[in-house]
């Protein structure tokens, strides 16, 4: 499945795009989806932390991802 | 219980934010207003640039404000954040909450903000003479 | 280090006091606005007289703010406070402060009207239905 | 020495006015003060509190007070 991410602050910059799309099995996890960003780009992980959001909550490692769902990856926060 | 959030580019107005708030069963009102400071750890800092995730912002803000409904007995509850470009002085952040009694007023303004700095999906670029950062983005 | 003290008849400008506390190296404001309320413990309020001994009363704030500079690292101090009579959800008083970084600007905002209340000459009569009080003179 | 007293809320109330003079001996404290008042105005006795201010500060019992002071009478304050 071809899972569509909104990229927010310093995670535009790495992602060069306010979206980018990765394609991941069927079934797969927010913890999938952060390995396979990672991999395509390990910038990410030099970041102090960041969170995957899923319909705009902060989603758990183990919850299961699908194409429906709006993705997006929050990194550290500072606004006010 | 009435809560109003807003978040988006126009400059926030104090006054129509505290007028908001008051009403006849209130005897206090607390107000934090955040401001552009002109340097950061030293540097000088020409402007910032805040951007948000809008829907979710709104979802976690919502949070924190139900929250405080339920901690402490206050009437009514404000947020509103600018974003886009803001320069030294301008105002990001208003937050105002009106009690009975002003200990709960206090109380619940600052958990708002020391809150929505915590969780709320908002992040602020900052620009100096010599580059621009995003804000706690790295250790 | 800049302090603004008034007590006058006229209606208080929340704008203004804000206007007066901002500064380019102030990130945070903390604002307290005093509103009369429509009732004490449950009995309804028709309106309140505040009575200052006036050259007294800006003396004791003026050591309040001196106490303030001396603990926190604030900027700008301003407490205004109305006398004279007052309706339901009219303006007593506004404190404005503001700092560097937000928690001295709640500590001291919080300090000021704590410690106002305590030791300035200044007098609050209730007006009701059936009669009218001086606020806390009596045990 | 004649001494003019000030007074405010409810001391006014008590007083009557909202001067008020008392005649006490040359070198008289404020705790002197009080008790002439006291004995004038026995109401005082019935206040939560009250405190003599002289020029424009809260005075200790033992302060002596002349004919030049300003003296005030401060009932429990009720501000903010």
């Amino acid at each position: 499945m071809e899972i569509n991410i909104l990229a927010f602050g310093i995670a535009k910059d790495i992602f060069g795009a306010s979206t980018v799309s990765v394609e991941l099995p069927a079934g797969s996890s927010t913890a999938h989806l952060k390995a396979s960003l990672e991999d395509k780009y390990p910038k990410l992980k030099q970041l102090a932390s960041y969170m995957v959001a899923v319909n705009n909550e902060y989603a758990e490692d183990c919850l299961t991802i699908t194409e429906r769902d709006e993705v997006a990856i929050i990194p550290p926060v500072s606004g006010g | 219980m009435q809560t109003q959030i807003e978040i988006h580019t126009e400059p926030l107005n104090i006054q129509s934010c505290i007028d908001w708030v008051m009403s006849p069963d209130s005897g206090g009102i607390d107000v934090f207003i955040g401001t552009v400071r002109n340097a950061t750890k030293g540097k000088r800092v020409l402007k910032l640039e805040f951007e948000a995730y809008k829907k979710m912002a709104i979802n976690e803000i919502n949070k924190i404000s139900e929250q405080v409904f339920k901690q402490w007995p206050v009437q009514k509850v404000l947020v509103h954040h600018r974003t886009g470009t803001l320069h030294v002085g301008e105002i990001p952040v208003i937050i105002a909450v009106s009690a009975a009694h002003r200990d709960a007023a206090f109380e619940a303004c600052r958990y708002i903000i020391d809150t929505l700095k915590q969780t709320v999906p908002i992040w602020k670029k900052e620009f100096f003479e010599d580059g621009e950062i995003w804000v706690a983005a790295h250790p």
